[in-house]
């Protein structure tokens, strides 16, 4: 039970995948601690903090009494069984009222009956422990210690202790006591990650007098490898690409894949023809952000497919970039493009040009751009702003066939409205495969389709866990349990 | 088909163009005003800000820039004078190049107007702006002094008293965001708000508030939507303090209630466009109809 | 010269007219000229109407120009919803000058100096442009934080920025953009222009990298998280306890059809389904959604621009022509 | 070589960012990445700004169409660009600052701030002999001592406090010239911080003016121009040619409704808005209110149809990501003859 969200964990890693970063990711084995208490081990006292943590916040308070439970067990204390059963059964009380008063009353009660539970805790705890903080960069400790009776204010100090050299502890910090909460903090001053550490809170009293609380042993600052809050975060995302890598080498092998069609993408061929036929440019935009969104790359992957087509067919292609790294990029792009279609002599440099970082600069100059030469066709593939009805509804003006692509959500209803096709969201990202032909591309289509699965598959199961937690009160049950564990654990993205 | 069915359905869009700039001048010359009911979401803002005690920490992140200024400054000027009048202490920082200087001209209209005694350093500060977007967020919830090692002014942040002993900002009573795009709300919510609890509303323009309504209630507590919710928000305010919206001779002081005054063009600008709506309906309605009987 | 043209010409000598007309005979409200006033040292322009209340403010040459250019640059933009013409040719090309160099400015000042020049030689940026640069700060957060620290030895100038050693105080790192943009820049000489590509492949490679967790993290992972909500919401009434029917139908509904709603959509966007039969008629159902989706978020923005459009002419009106007395 | 080499950059670039994602130890590599990008951006500027002056430079030599108005983008790009980088017409950071120099190692600087609201002097002093104490005079008063010692780690600490008067008047007083002496130890004369110091985009300097009268009217004014657009748009567009497009212009319509008093006002009958609900059948007709009708749409449809895109729009992220990762699309990296 104790171990129960570890065991999972651990058993997954078992499976050789994380093998060496678990490993790595032990806890030190030293703490040192000063004092009685029964909790000695860095592990453990990391572990008391987190439980202690839990019950006070009074989160997911069925799973942290089951860690305090065998956490106070496995040090030889042990409360009698009513004691345990009381705590659940005002769980059971407060969860199930209805109405707020007797709520709030409900919970009152909750509160007094977790108190011996912590108060154990706090028995079995040293009188002043440290250890490295869990999932972090190195640049934290985290001081803990038992609550101490009278005490007004505690001090921490802390040593350096640097072997050849003089060093004094000084004082990093002092804390008020906070009623019925853990004594704990997180040094992040000033700490080297080399550098040992020990630290020793003093509690002073009404009267001013200070009692020296205990003194820790060395420690030190490590960064961890791995956040392992963030394993099931990690498992998604290789589950996901891996669908993806895998079908692209199914499609490398030669498996056919069916892909239903994109309306959108079917008329870039028809567009690119028009201008032909017309005598007039194609307009590309490819958006108003940098290279650094993921949006301008996919446009300019697109960019490289109606490149190409336009070079068969003699089209005049324009692209103004508004970014200098994109033109750049443009660049490259089309005359790639220019090159595999076999007409490197009608690339045109010039015609990929920066205008301005500025957006509406750039609005101003490109509808001016629209207005003068008239396009045929006008491409937005890319990131848009506000620019996208200025742009839309301007080449609705000059008549121009209008296909847009963008994965800003806040902008698609104008593209929507305005433009002839639109790709949206995921169709534009899809384009990019989509238009190169190319199996193995497709394959990444497939890909995504995976994910989508994995999406509703998960939404699915959580939403029947979640009613049934609802509608049946299986709250504290393993129902209520498996949602816990599959919204906190597995769609854990550790905030990062 | 009649000729004036022929004229609507090939309506020149120029027409339309002059109509909406008529519907916004009118009323903007006449000085039409209508109005407000602040709505809870609005309120929720306004009863927090209101109900914190006096000296909270209250962090006003400016995301924006001179672009949507019309759209944004009345509430960012509201919340301004409305944390000045609690007594709150107001750090002032962007994730936009811009943004110091929205927060300058802030503070000018503002703060210096109705609250000379408020002291730079003391009272407020202005932390300016760093560039790294989502990632300024990300350092200064775990250790602001790594990134901001001065204020916007170039002053040393150890010799600031508000900022002295200043961690991070997960010290913060409050976040309040105004934002009219990417950095903004999105990002504040997702890497400081959420993670660390830190309580925050947001103000955006009209084009993100679809994209926040998701956040609401569990991840933002308020939001405040466009020009109509700082329209909102300064009725809430000038009913709490009447000295908001009018000096001690009772005249109206027009630039603490644009929010108000600008609602006047957009509603009328805003039952042109249902008007064009309307009519393009009817249009199509009868130009179908033409076309079956021809 | 055109009718159209004409007409302007009119109408604008018209209003101008008016304003003189109004200058002679109500002589207190001028509609033309700018202020400036200078408190605590720090100048700050006027608009016209507030003058009058403020006893410093002073007529101020360049700002009047200046106010002038802005309206020029107003009507300018805006004419060009008529049609296009010289005059907005003349001012786009204005604003595409004066914008480029403003961000090549920003990017200057606010990104090169500090953070490329300022972390390589930082007591040159401190003695030269940024004095508030904090050189003790950079000692001891290379001391703490620096991957070189087994080389080089920051430990000895801990605490002491003013007096460390050029390369005590150098972030090593930083080299790379700067090696990264020299190859950059490449691309202006005879040969060898594919040396660019390198920046650009590691501009990918990491703008690649950054998003793909990035994205799932924070949108995809959070949807599903957000998704995860019961289809059965009962209500109670606050005061008696007893089930609310209606809020609790109402609360039910909304995650029935949310739920309901979103399968629908993402069903539209699946590739492999071609959209016909039973997919063809769900997925059909997710475009409403998605109509309904780009509605009201349409219907939302609509506000938003109209109070730009506002705050311009209030400019003209007010600021500009002092037309409004506020 | 030449396609390789960046094939291998971008697969190395990527896969240590996604580690650093969930490594703490790595973490700061993508803070770091997304600052290097902004450096390499900012380098860019030569590239893009070059372009543009080559592009209107030809056009104004040739004497092609329009060459004027490449004379004036021109002409407006040198101007701003020399005004912003030269800093014309910026004050200096207000306030003085010294090198202090003397006899033996120490070394010692002064910056003094005199500004709006407030006045600092911060004074520090290096390799100076520990255990002493100095006088600090300005001018001909004395304002202070300073004291050199060891902190608890054994770094020699300048410790200084002003006197808390200090700031205002006097401080004000100072002048160019002023000599600032440390005991006998070190000494120097405040000179004024140069113009370079100052802030870009200054109030009242060259480039402020260029920023505050040219390039935000024309900023704000094209993004004005949307409301006419938007106009056009919605009068051009939404016709209910089908039932998508009912739906879209329908749902505009009501949240066009919602979002101004003309909602409440035409549906005010359905609700008492100074209580809440009391039955049934008051929930059912406050549903209909047009502003409840509007939150409605927009958190549960809205919400449906954007969770569909966001998590569309983020497994094309990461797809597209993957297949430029592992080399499939390259297409940017330009071929191996070019």
């Amino acid at each position: 039970m104790r171990r129960r969200g570890r065991l999972v964990e651990g058993l997954i890693a078992g499976l050789g995948l994380l093998l060496p970063v678990s490993l790595a990711a032990q806890p030190p084995p030293m703490s040192g601690a000063g004092g009685a208490g029964r909790i000695r081990e860095a592990r453990d006292l990391q572990e008391a903090w987190e439980v202690l943590s839990g019950l006070i916040s009074g989160e997911r308070l069925r799973l942290h009494l089951a860690q305090a439970r065998a956490l106070l067990e496995h040090h030889g204390v042990s409360l009698p069984a009513a004691e345990w059963e009381r705590v659940h059964q005002k769980l059971r009380a407060r969860d199930y009222e209805q109405n707020p008063d007797r709520r709030k009353t409900a919970q009152d009660e909750l509160t007094a009956a977790v108190d011996p539970i912590k108060d154990a805790l706090f028995a079995a705890l040293p009188a002043v422990g440290a250890f490295d903080a869990p999932n972090d960069d190195g640049t934290k400790l985290i001081v803990l210690w038992r609550p101490h009776a009278g005490a007004q204010q505690y001090l921490v100090e802390r040593l350096d202790v640097r072997p050849g050299r003089q060093t004094n502890w000084e004082q990093i910090r002092t804390a008020a006591p906070i009623p019925g909460s853990a004594f704990e903090l997180t040094d992040d001053s000033r700490i080297y990650p080399s550098h040992r550490y020990r630290y020793r809170v003093s509690a002073v009293d009404a009267q001013g007098q200070r009692t020296l609380l205990g003194e820790t042993g060395e420690v030190t600052a490590t960064a961890q490898w791995f956040n392992f809050d963030q394993l099931g975060f990690l498992i998604f995302v290789l589950v996901l690409c891996g669908a993806v890598i895998v079908y692209i080498q199914a499609a490398q092998r030669g498996v056919r894949l069916t892909i239903r069609k994109i309306a959108g993408l079917d008329a870039v061929d028809e567009a690119v023809g028009r201008a032909t036929e017309m005598g007039r440019p194609i307009l590309f935009v490819p958006g108003i952000q940098d290279m650094n969104d993921i949006q301008t790359v996919a446009g300019l992957i697109v960019l490289g497919r109606v490149a190409r087509v336009a070079a068969e067919h003699d089209a005049q292609i324009e692209v103004p970039t508004s970014r200098s790294l994109v033109m750049t990029a443009a660049r490259e792009t089309v005359a790639t493009s220019y090159l595999n279609a076999g007409r490197p002599d009608a690339y045109d440099e010039k015609k990929i040009y920066y205008v301005t970082d500025e957006q509406f600069g750039y609005v101003a100059a490109v509808t001016g751009t629209m207005v003068r030469e008239k396009p045929a066709t006008c491409f937005y593939m890319g990131s848009f702003f506000a620019e996208s009805l200025i742009l839309a509804e301007t080449a609705n003006l000059t008549g121009s066939i209008q296909i847009a692509g963008t994965a800003q959500p806040a902008q698609l209803p104008f593209f929507v409205a305005a433009c002839d096709y639109t790709l949206i969201g995921e169709e534009f990202f899809a384009a990019s495969a989509y238009l190169s032909g190319e199996p193995q591309q497709l394959g990444s289509l497939k890909g995504q389709d995976v994910g989508k699965l994995l999406v509703m598959l998960f939404v699915f199961v959580g939403t029947v866990l979640a009613t049934l937690v609802e509608t049946a009160e299986w709250r504290h049950t393993v129902v209520g349990d498996a949602l816990d564990y599959m919204v906190q654990r597995v769609l854990n993205t550790g905030g990062g | 088909m009649n000729p004036a069915l022929k004229f609507l359905v090939h309506l020149d869009r120029r027409w339309v163009f002059l109509l909406m700039a008529l519907a916004v001048m009118i009323p903007i010359i006449w000085r039409m005003e209508f109005p407000e009911i602040p709505t809870p979401l609005v309120r929720t803002v306004f009863d927090r800000i209101e109900s914190l005690p006096e000296g909270s920490r209250i962090l006003l992140a400016f995301d924006y820039d001179p672009g949507s200024e019309p759209e944004l400054q009345p509430m960012a000027s509201a919340w301004t004078w409305h944390c000045a009048k609690k007594k709150h202490k107001l750090y002032f920082l962007a994730l936009w190049p811009v943004g110091p200087q929205m927060i300058q001209a802030t503070v000018d209209s503002v703060l210096k107007r109705d609250y000379p005694q408020m002291r730079y350093g003391e009272d407020y500060v202005n932390l300016g702006y760093k560039s790294g977007n989502e990632g300024v967020i990300k350092v200064v919830v775990s250790n602001l002094k790594e990134l901001y090692t001065t204020d916007h002014f170039g002053t040393a942040i150890n010799d600031i008293p508000l900022t002295r002993d200043l961690v991070n900002i997960r010290g913060m009573d409050l976040i309040l965001n105004v934002s009219a795009g990417y950095p903004g709300t999105k990002e504040w919510i997702q890497y400081a708000s959420t993670p660390y609890n830190i309580p925050i509303a947001g103000g955006c323009t009209g084009v993100q508030a679809p994209l926040l309504y998701p956040y609401i209630p569990n991840q933002m507590f308020g939001l405040l939507g466009a020009i109509k919710g700082a329209a909102e928000y300064e009725k809430a305010l000038s009913d709490q303090y009447p000295e908001y919206a009018r000096d001690a001779a009772g005249k109206r002081r027009p630039e603490f209630t644009k929010g108000i005054e600008r609602m006047g063009p957009q509603l009328i600008a805003h039952c042109v466009v249902l008007g064009l709506i309307v009519l393009g309906n009817v249009i199509l309605a009868l130009h179908r109809r033409a076309l079956r009987a021809a | 010269m055109k009718r159209d043209t004409i007409v302007i010409l009119l109408l604008l000598a018209a209003g101008a007219g008016w304003l003189a007309y109004r200058y002679r005979s109500s002589g207190v409200t001028t509609g033309l000229g700018y202020l400036a006033i200078k408190s605590d040292g720090i100048p700050m322009s006027v608009p016209m109407h507030a003058a009058r209340e403020l006893k410093d403010a002073t007529f101020s040459w360049p700002r009047t120009v200046g106010i002038w250019a802005a309206g020029f640059f107003t009507l300018a933009i805006f004419s060009f919803l008529y049609r296009d013409n010289p005059i907005y040719k003349i001012a786009e090309a204005a604003f595409v000058g004066i914008s480029a160099a403003y961000w090549m400015t920003v990017g200057f000042w606010a990104v090169l100096v500090p953070n490329l020049a300022g972390k390589l030689f930082p007591r040159l940026i401190k003695f030269g442009a940024v004095p508030g640069l904090d050189l003790d700060k950079i000692v001891e957060d290379l001391a703490r934080t620096s991957w070189f620290g087994w080389g080089i030895d920051y430990e000895s100038a801990n605490g002491d920025g003013l007096t460390a050693a050029w390369w005590q105080l150098m972030n090593l790192p930083y080299w790379l953009p700067m090696i990264l943009g020299a190859m950059l820049l490449w691309r202006l000489a005879p040969k060898g222009a594919w040396i660019a590509r390198w920046p650009l492949a590691f501009i990918i490679g990491s703008t690649v990298g950054f998003r793909l967790v990035g994205f799932l993290g924070a949108d995809f992972v959070a949807q599903i998280k957000a998704s995860i909500a019961p289809l059965y919401v009962p209500v109670y009434d606050a005061t008696s306890g007893a089930l609310d029917f209606g809020r609790t139908f109402y609360q039910s509904m909304n995650n029935v059809l949310l739920l309901a709603g979103s399968f629908c959509a993402l069903l539209y966007f699946f590739f492999s389904l071609e959209h016909k039969g039973l997919a063809g008629k769900v997925s059909r159902v997710g475009i409403w959604v998605l109509m309904i989706t780009f509605g009201a978020g349409f219907g939302y923005t609509v506000m938003g621009r109209i109070a730009l459009l506002v705050g311009r002419f209030e400019f003209l009106v007010s600021d500009w022509l002092n037309v409004v007395a506020r | 070589m030449k396609r390789t080499v960046p094939l291998i950059i971008t697969f190395l670039a990527g896969v240590v960012l996604i580690y650093a994602y969930f490594s703490p130890a790595a973490a700061g590599l993508s803070d770091l990445s997304l600052i290097h990008f902004d450096i390499l951006a900012a380098i860019a500027f030569l590239l893009g700004g070059g372009n543009l002056l080559r592009m209107h430079g030809e056009k104004v030599y040739k004497q092609q169409a329009g060459w004027g108005y490449s004379l004036i983008a021109i002409v407006a790009f040198l101007t701003t660009l020399g005004f912003g980088l030269c800093k014309v017409g910026v004050t200096g950071r207000p306030g003085y600052w010294t090198h202090l120099t003397g006899a033996g190692q120490a070394v010692g600087l002064v910056n003094l701030d005199i500004a709006d609201e407030r006045h600092t002097l911060t004074l520090t002093v290096r390799r100076a002999e520990p255990g002493s104490t100095h006088a600090v005079r300005l001018g001909q008063r004395e304002i202070g001592q300073i004291e050199v010692d060891r902190d608890g780690r054994g770094d020699l600490v300048v410790k200084y406090d002003p006197p808390k008067k200090m700031a205002g008047e006097f401080l004000k007083s100072v002048r160019e010239g002023d000599t600032l002496a440390v005991g006998a130890l070190l000494q120097g004369t405040l000179q004024r911080y140069a113009p370079i110091t100052g802030d870009y985009n200054q109030n009242g300097s060259a480039f402020w003016f260029m920023y505050e009268y040219g390039f935000r009217p024309a900023v704000q004014t094209t993004f004005a121009m949307l409301a006419f657009y938007v106009a056009s748009a919605a009068f051009r567009a939404f016709r209910a040619r089908n039932i998508e497009s009912v739906l879209l212009l329908g749902t505009a319509f009501v949240i066009l409704l919602g979002r101004t008093f003309v909602g409440a006002w035409i549906s005010q009958g359905l609700v008492d808005p100074s209580q809440a609900p009391q039955n049934t059948w008051e929930q059912f007709l406050s549903f209909w209110y047009i502003p409840n009708l509007t939150g409605w749409l927009m958190s549960v449809f809205n919400t449906a149809g954007n969770r569909a895109i966001m998590i569309g729009i983020a497994l094309g992220i990461a797809a597209t990501s993957l297949r430029v990762l592992l080399g499939i699309d390259r297409s940017y990296l330009g071929s191996e003859k070019g």
